[in-house]
C-alpha cells in the first residue's frame, strides 16, 4: 500500500516510535502494537545524536534508542524484522541519510531504504531548498518525500513545497518542537486553508495527545493526524517502571485504539 | 541545489518553521549588512567603537620578534569589551535583531564568551535575553555565568547529552522553532544555516580591515602569515577575510586535544580538528567539517580549551581549506598550555586558551611562517586562570609559575 | 618647607636612605617625563596605544542618559589592557626605571589591579618584577594572584598587620630603602612622597586629556559635571587633571562604607572617605588627609570595594579639595553595590566596584550636576563578582539578579 | 647630662627599645636594666601603627607596645615614670609628632616631650628637607634632633644635614630597615669617613648583635653604637616564653654590658 493510499477510505492515524527505544525487540512489539491499534502508516525514527527539532520526550527516546545499539544499519534490520502491513515511513536527520554508504549523496540510503521496505521519508532538517538529491533519490526508487508546513510558512514556499512533497504532508500544528500539548493550536485551521488545494493528503501532527484532540483536528479538516510523543511516553513510563513488553505493548494499542476513534469521530463529524 | 553555498559547504538544513525568519535574516542581511540600508553599518561602526572600543590596536611583540627571529605582530582583540572578538559579532545581529523589530534575543554559550557578549550586547540595546548553555558548562564556568546574569540576561541550563555546547545549540535552536516570530538567535560563531556564516563573517571582518591597513600603515607592507585558533572559526575568519585576495599565507589553528585519533566506541574525539580530520557532513543547519563517526552520529569533541571544544566548524573555512587557500593545523593542549605561559610571560598578555593554540603553532613552525606573522590575540585568559592552573599541575609543566604563595599563606592545600 | 608641595600637603617624609632614589627619580621625572628627554613621553604614548590600547572610548550611556533625563557619558578605561585605568601608571614607571638603568620592580597592590597591571608592564618590558601583597588579600582576591604570577612575577605575603593594602606599602618601602640602588618602587596612585603623585598623575592625566577631546568632538562642548571614584585619587586626578581650568564642576567619590562614624577604640573607620572625613597628617611619605585616632595612628579603613580601602589620598587632591575647586563626596556600601547592578542591566558594561560609587552618586544627585555629565568608568568588575554576588545577597538588595542557575543545576547550595 | 656628653668620654652604648613593650611596668624595668648594663644614652620607641623603617623585630615590639594600651600621653608618663640618669631619645614618626596638641606643627609635642625629661628625637621618616619646624621648636625648648645618614647619603643632602643635626648623628650602617645581623656591613667605614669631618658624635646603627660587632665598628672609627633588635629580640622571647620581668631585665643588662664592653675593646685598638 502507498502512504497516500494510507489516507484514502478515512482519516489516518499515524503513529510515531523511535526505533529501538528501548530495545530492538521491545520496540518491535511496541511498532506491532500500534498496527494492531489501527495505524493506517507508521513514522519510525531513525536517531541521530541532535535532533534539534525534537522536545524532550522524543529526545530522550532517542538517547535510549542509541545507548541499546541503534545503527543506520540496524534501523534497516529492525524495518524487516518488523511483522506489520501499513506503510512505513522513516523519520531521521539529513546527515545519516547523507553519510550512509559510500558517501554518494543520499542515494545509497534511499536505495537501501527502499530495499528494507521504506514507503517514504520525513527528514526534519531538509527543507525544500536543500532536498533536490534526495527527492532525485526518492524519484529513482519510487518512494516518496514527506515535507513540514509551519505555521509560518508561506507564499513562495509553500509553492516550493508543494512541487516537491509526495505521500502526505505533516502539517505542524504549532510552533516549536515536538512534545504533547493540553491545548490543540489554532494554527491548524489557517495552515490547512492554506494548502486546501494540495492534492497530497494533509496529516496534522505537533502535541496531539487525546482522541480529543484527534477529533477536533480532523473535524477542523485534516486527512490524517500523526501522534509521537504522547505515545512514547508511554514507552518511556513503562521503560522507567520497568514493565514487561506486553504491557506496555497493550497500553500502546489501547492508546492508539482511542486515538484512531477520535480521527473517525472528528471524520463524522464533518460529513 | 541551494547557492548559499561556499563550494560544497553551507546551505539551510533547519526546521521548516524556522525557514521563514531565515529567509527574513536573509533579507535583511542583505539589506542592512550588505547594504547598509537604514544606516545600519554607519550605526554598528559607531558602536563598535563607542561601546567596543574598536579599532583594536595592532602591536608588535617585542620578546616573541626576538625570540623567533620574526616580526611577530598581534592583533590585540583581547582588548574588545567583554575580553574577546566576541562582541564584533553579538553587537552585531543584537543591532539587527532591532531593525528587524525583534524584541527578544536568544543565543547559546560553551565557554560562556559568547553568552557574556550577547549579554553585554543585549542590555546595551535594552533587549531581553535569554542563554542556553549546558549544565556541565554552567559547573565549571560560574564567572561567566555571574557575568550574564549580571547584565541581566536569564540563563537556561540544558540537561540533555553531556551538557556542553553542541546540546546547547541545539536547545536553542528549539527554544528558536517555538519564538521564532519575536525571537532572534544570535549565533556565536560563523556556523549555522545560511546567512548566519557570512553574516557573522562580515561583523567580524573588521579585524582583518583595521589589522590590514594597520600592517601597512606601521610596517608599510602586508604580513608574510596570518595565523588564528579555529573553533567554529569566527575570529578566524573575521582576522583572514581581508587577506583573502593577497599574497598572504593564512594558518587555521585547531585545537589537537590530547590526541588526533578518535574512540568511535565511545563516540569521542580527544580534539577539536574538524578541519583537520572531520568529514564532510550536516551539523547545526549547514554542510561541513564534522567530527562524526562512521555512521554519521555526531562526535563528542575535547580540548583543554573549552572553546575551540565543538565538533564542526564554519563552512567557508572548510571551503577555504580545500581549496588550499588556508592551511588547516593543529596544536595540542600541551603546546597550547605552554604558550599560554610564554606569551604571558614574555609580552605581558594573558591569553584565552583558544587564543594560546596560534602562539603553540607559532613556536612549533617560527622558521618557515616568513619575516612577518600577524596572530589574532582573540581574546583574554583572564576566564581560564583556573583551568590552566590545574591542567598545568597535573601535566607538571616546567614554563608553569608555582602557586605556592596560596600554600604560605593557607598554610596549607591551595 | 618643601618646595614639592600642593599647598599645604604634600612633600617627603621617607627615610633618608630613599632620599637619594627620590632625587633621582625627581630628577629623572623632570627630564623624562616632563620634557620628553630621550623621547621617553613619545615611547610611552606608543606603547600605551599598542600594548594599552588607548584612546579608550567616550560612550554615550544612552539609558542611563535617559533614565536621568541628563546627557551621561561614559569614559571607558575598564577597555584599557588589564581591565583599569592602572595600567597608564604602572607602564609609564615601568618605562621610566628602564630609562634611569634600574633593573629591578617592585610594587605593592591591595585588591591586586595594581599589581597586575605592574606585572603585565614589567613583563612587557621585561623587568623582573615583585608585588608585594598582604596575606589577607592574597586569600581573597586570588584570580589577581594568579594573573600576577601569570605574567612572571613574584608575590610576597605580607603578614604583619591585618594583611591588606596599608600594610603591602609599608613593606613595599621596606624593600626599596633595601635594594634602592638597582629598583625602582612603582606606587600604585598618586600618593607617597615627591614626586610620585605628580608622577602618577601626569601618566594618568591621559585621561582627561583624550576625555576633553572625546566631548568637544562627540557632543561640540565640555561637561558640566565630572565624575570620578577616589581611593587613593589616581583615576580621579586622571580624570580632572586638563578639566581644571575649565568651568566644570568636579567630583571625587569616596567610599562612604558602612558609616562615616569611627571606632577609636578599635582603631577602625567603616570606610575609607579620608576627603570627606579625614584629618591631615603625615602617611606614606606625604602629608595629606588621613583617617587617624585622635592620637594620630592611622586606622583601619573600609570599603566593600578593596581598591578603594585605604586611609590616606593623594595630596593634591586633598589641596584641591580645600581649595573648592573638587568637591569630595561619598556614597556608602549599598549605594555602590546598586549602581554596580544598575550599570551592568542598564548599559552592559560591569564597572569595577570602586567605579560604582561614581555611579551612586550619579543617582544620588541626578538633578544637580546639569545637562551633560562626565563619568570614567576607572575598571571593569569582572574581579568583583563572587564580592558582589556575597554582599548583595547578605543584604538582599531588589535590583540584584538571582543566581538560582546555579542550585538548580548543582540541585543544591551555591 | 646632654646627648653629646654623653659620647665625650668613651665609645657610647646607645640602645633601642619600644616603650611600653610588652607593657608599660616591665618595660620600665626593661629601661633601667639597659641603663645598668651600661648604656650611655637610650632611645625610647614611641610606637605608630605604620612603621615604615622597621624590620619584623621591632614592628612586632609596636604591635605588642600599642596593644598594651601605648599612647603619646602614656609615653610622656612612661618618660616620667623612668628612673635612669642617661639621656632619653624619642624615637617615633612624625605623624605622631604632628597631630600631638592643638593640631598647631610640632611645638605642642616637642614642649611636652621636653617637660617629660626627652633629651632628643629620632625621626626616620623626617628627612631634613621636611625638618625645618621640628628643628625649631627643638631649638625653641633646647633639644637635639639626631639626623640618620645612610649609606646612599652623599654631596648636598649630607650639607644639609650637617647644618640641621644636633646631639649625634645615626650613622645607618647598611641599606635596608631595622634587625639584627651576623655580618657588618662595609658600608659603615665608607659613611663615616664622609661625615669625618662633622662635630657631632657619630653613632653606628642597624643590624649589631653582639659585643664583637660592637667592638669592630668602634675599630671602625664610630664614636658610639646603636643596637635595637638584638634586644628587642630578648624582650620578645621572655615575653614568648612567658618569663618573669625580672629574668628577662637580667638577660638585657648582660647583653647590654656585652655590647658596652665590646666598644670599649673596640676603642682601645684604635687607640
Ligand atoms: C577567545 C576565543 N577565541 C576563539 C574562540 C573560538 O571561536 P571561533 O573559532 O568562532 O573564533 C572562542 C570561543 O569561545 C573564544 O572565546
Ligand atoms: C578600577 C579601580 N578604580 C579605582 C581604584 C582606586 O584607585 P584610585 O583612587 O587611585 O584611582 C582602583 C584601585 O585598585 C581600581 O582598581
Amino acid at each position: 500500500m502507498s502512504l497516500s493510499e494510507a489516507f484514502s477510505r478515512e482519516p489516518a492515524f499515524v503513529p510515531y516510535l523511535a526505533a529501538g527505544d528501548p530495545s530492538f525487540e521491545a520496540s518491535l512489539a511496541y511498532v506491532e502494537a500500534l498496527a494492531r491499534g489501527g495505524a493506517d502508516a507508521i513514522e519510525l525514527g531513525l536517531p541521530f545524536s541532535e535532533p534539534i527539532a525534537e522536545g524532550p520526550t522524543i529526545q530522550e527516546a532517542i538517547v535510549r534508542s542509541l545507548e541499546a545499539g541503534m545503527t543506520p544499519e540496524r534501523f534497516f534490520e529492525f524495518v524487516e524484522a518488523l511483522d506489520v502491513e501499513v506503510p512505513l515511513v522513516c523519520m531521521t536527520y539529513y546527515n545519516l541519510v547523507y553519510q550512509y554508504g559510500d558517501g554518494d549523496g543520499p542515494r545509497p540510503f534511499v536505495q537501501r531504504a527502499a530495499a528494507a521496505g521504506i514507503a517514504g521519508f520525513v527528514i526534519p532538517d531538509l527543507p525544500a531548498e536543500e532536498a533536490g538529491p534526495l527527492r532525485r533519490a526518492c524519484d529513482e526508487f519510487g518512494l516518496d518525500l514527506v515535507f513540514i508546513v509551519a505555521p509560518t510558512t508561506r507564499g513562495e514556499r509553500l509553492e516550493r513545497m508543494q512541487e516537491y512533497v509526495s505521500g502526505y504532508v505533516y502539517v505542524q500544528a504549532r510552533l516549536g518542537t515536538t512534545g504533547a500539548r493540553d491545548e490543540v493550536s489554532d494554527h491548524t485551521e489557517e495552515s490547512l486553508a492554506r494548502i486546501a488545494d494540495w492534492e497530497v493528503p494533509k496529516a496534522v501532527g505537533f502535541g496531539i495527545k487525546t482522541g480529543d484532540h484527534a477529533q477536533r483536528i480532523v473535524s477542523a479538516g485534516a486527512d490524517g493526524i500523526i501522534v509521537g510523543s504522547a505515545l512514547v511516553d508511554i514507552v518511556a513510563q513503562g521503560h522507567a517502571a520497568d514493565e514487561d513488553t506486553a504491557t506496555v505493548a497493550d497500553r500502546l494499542e489501547a492508546k492508539a485504539r482511542e486515538l484512531k476513534e477520535g480521527a473517525l469521530t472528528g471524520a463524522r463529524a464533518v460529513q | 541545489m541551494s547557492t548559499n553555498s561556499f563550494g560544497e559547504y553551507g546551505g539551510q538544513y533547519v526546521p521548516e518553521a524556522l525557514m521563514p525568519a531565515i529567509e527574513e535574516l536573509t533579507d535583511a542581511y542583505e539589506r542592512y549588512v550588505r547594504e547598509n540600508e537604514a544606516g545600519f553599518i554607519d550605526e554598528f561602526r559607531q558602536r563598535i567603537r563607542d561601546f567596543g572600543g574598536r579599532p583594536t590596536p595592532l602591536e608588535r611583540a617585542e620578546q616573541l620578534s626576538q625570540r623567533y627571529g620574526t616580526d611577530v605582530y598581534l592583533k590585540r582583540e583581547d582588548l574588545l569589551h567583554g575580553g574577546a572578538h566576541k562582541l564584533n559579532n553579538a553587537l552585531g545581529q543584537v543591532l539587527l535583531a532591532k531593525y528587524m523589530g525583534k524584541d527578544r534575543i536568544i543565543a547559546e554559550t560553551g565557554a560562556g564568551q559568547h553568552g557574556t557578549a550577547t549579554a553585554m550586547a543585549a542590555a546595551h540595546l535594552d533587549m531581553p535575553c535569554e542563554i542556553y548553555m549546558g549544565k556541565t558548562d554552567i559547573g565549571r564556568q560560574r564567572p561567566n555565568v555571574f557575568r550574564m546574569r549580571t547584565n541581566g540576561a536569564e540563563v537556561n541550563a540544558v540537561t540533555t547529552g553531556r551538557g556542553t555546547l553542541k546540546e546547547a545549540i541545539s536547545e536553542t535552536m528549539r527554544d528558536w522553532a517555538r519564538t521564532v516570530e519575536n525571537t532572534h538567535y544570535v549565533i556565536g560563531s560563523v556556523v549555522g544555516p545560511h546567512p548566519f556564516p557570512s553574516m557573522v563573517r562580515d561583523f567580524h571582518a573588521l579585524i582583518s580591515e583595521e589589522a590590514r591597513d594597520q600592517t601597512r600603515e606601521q610596517v608599510g607592507r602586508l604580513p608574510d602569515a596570518v595565523l588564528a585558533c579555529a573553533g567554529g572559526g569566527s575570529n578566524t575568519m573575521g582576522t583572514f577575510h581581508h587577506f583573502l585576495e593577497d599574497d598572504v599565507d593564512l594558518y587555521a589553528v585547531e585545537a589537537g586535544g590530547s590526541s588526533l585519533s578518535v574512540d568511535e566506541a565511545a563516540g569521542v574525539a580527544p580534539n577539536s580538528a574538524s578541519l583537520s580530520t572531520g568529514e564532510e557532513g550536516v551539523l547545526h543547519g549547514s554542510r561541513t567539517k564534522v567530527l562524526q563517526d562512521s555512521h554519521g552520529q555526531i562526535m563528542e569533541s575535547h580540548s583543554v580549551s573549552a572553546g575551540l571544544d565543538y565538533a564542526g566548524v564554519g563552512p567557508e573555512l572548510a571551503h577555504l581549506v580545500d581549496e588550499g587557500r588556508v592551511q588547516a593545523v593543529n596544536v595540542d593542549d600541551v603546546a597550547a598550555l605552554e604558550a599560554f605561559h610564554r606569551l604571558s610571560q614574555l609580552e605581558g598578555v594573558i591569553p584565552a586558551l583558544e587564543t594560546a593554540h596560534a602562539f603553540g603553532y607559532l613556536e612549533q613552525e617560527q622558521d618557515t611562517l616568513g619575516d612577518l606573522v600577524l596572530v589574532n590575540v582573540s581574546g583574554r585568559g583572564d576566564k581560564d586562570l583556573e583551568t590552566v592552573l590545574e591542567e598545568t599541575r597535573e601535566r607538571d609543566l616546567s614554563i608553569a609559575p608555582d602557586m605556592e604563595i596560596f600554600r604560605e599563606v593557607a598554610g596549607g592545600s591551595l
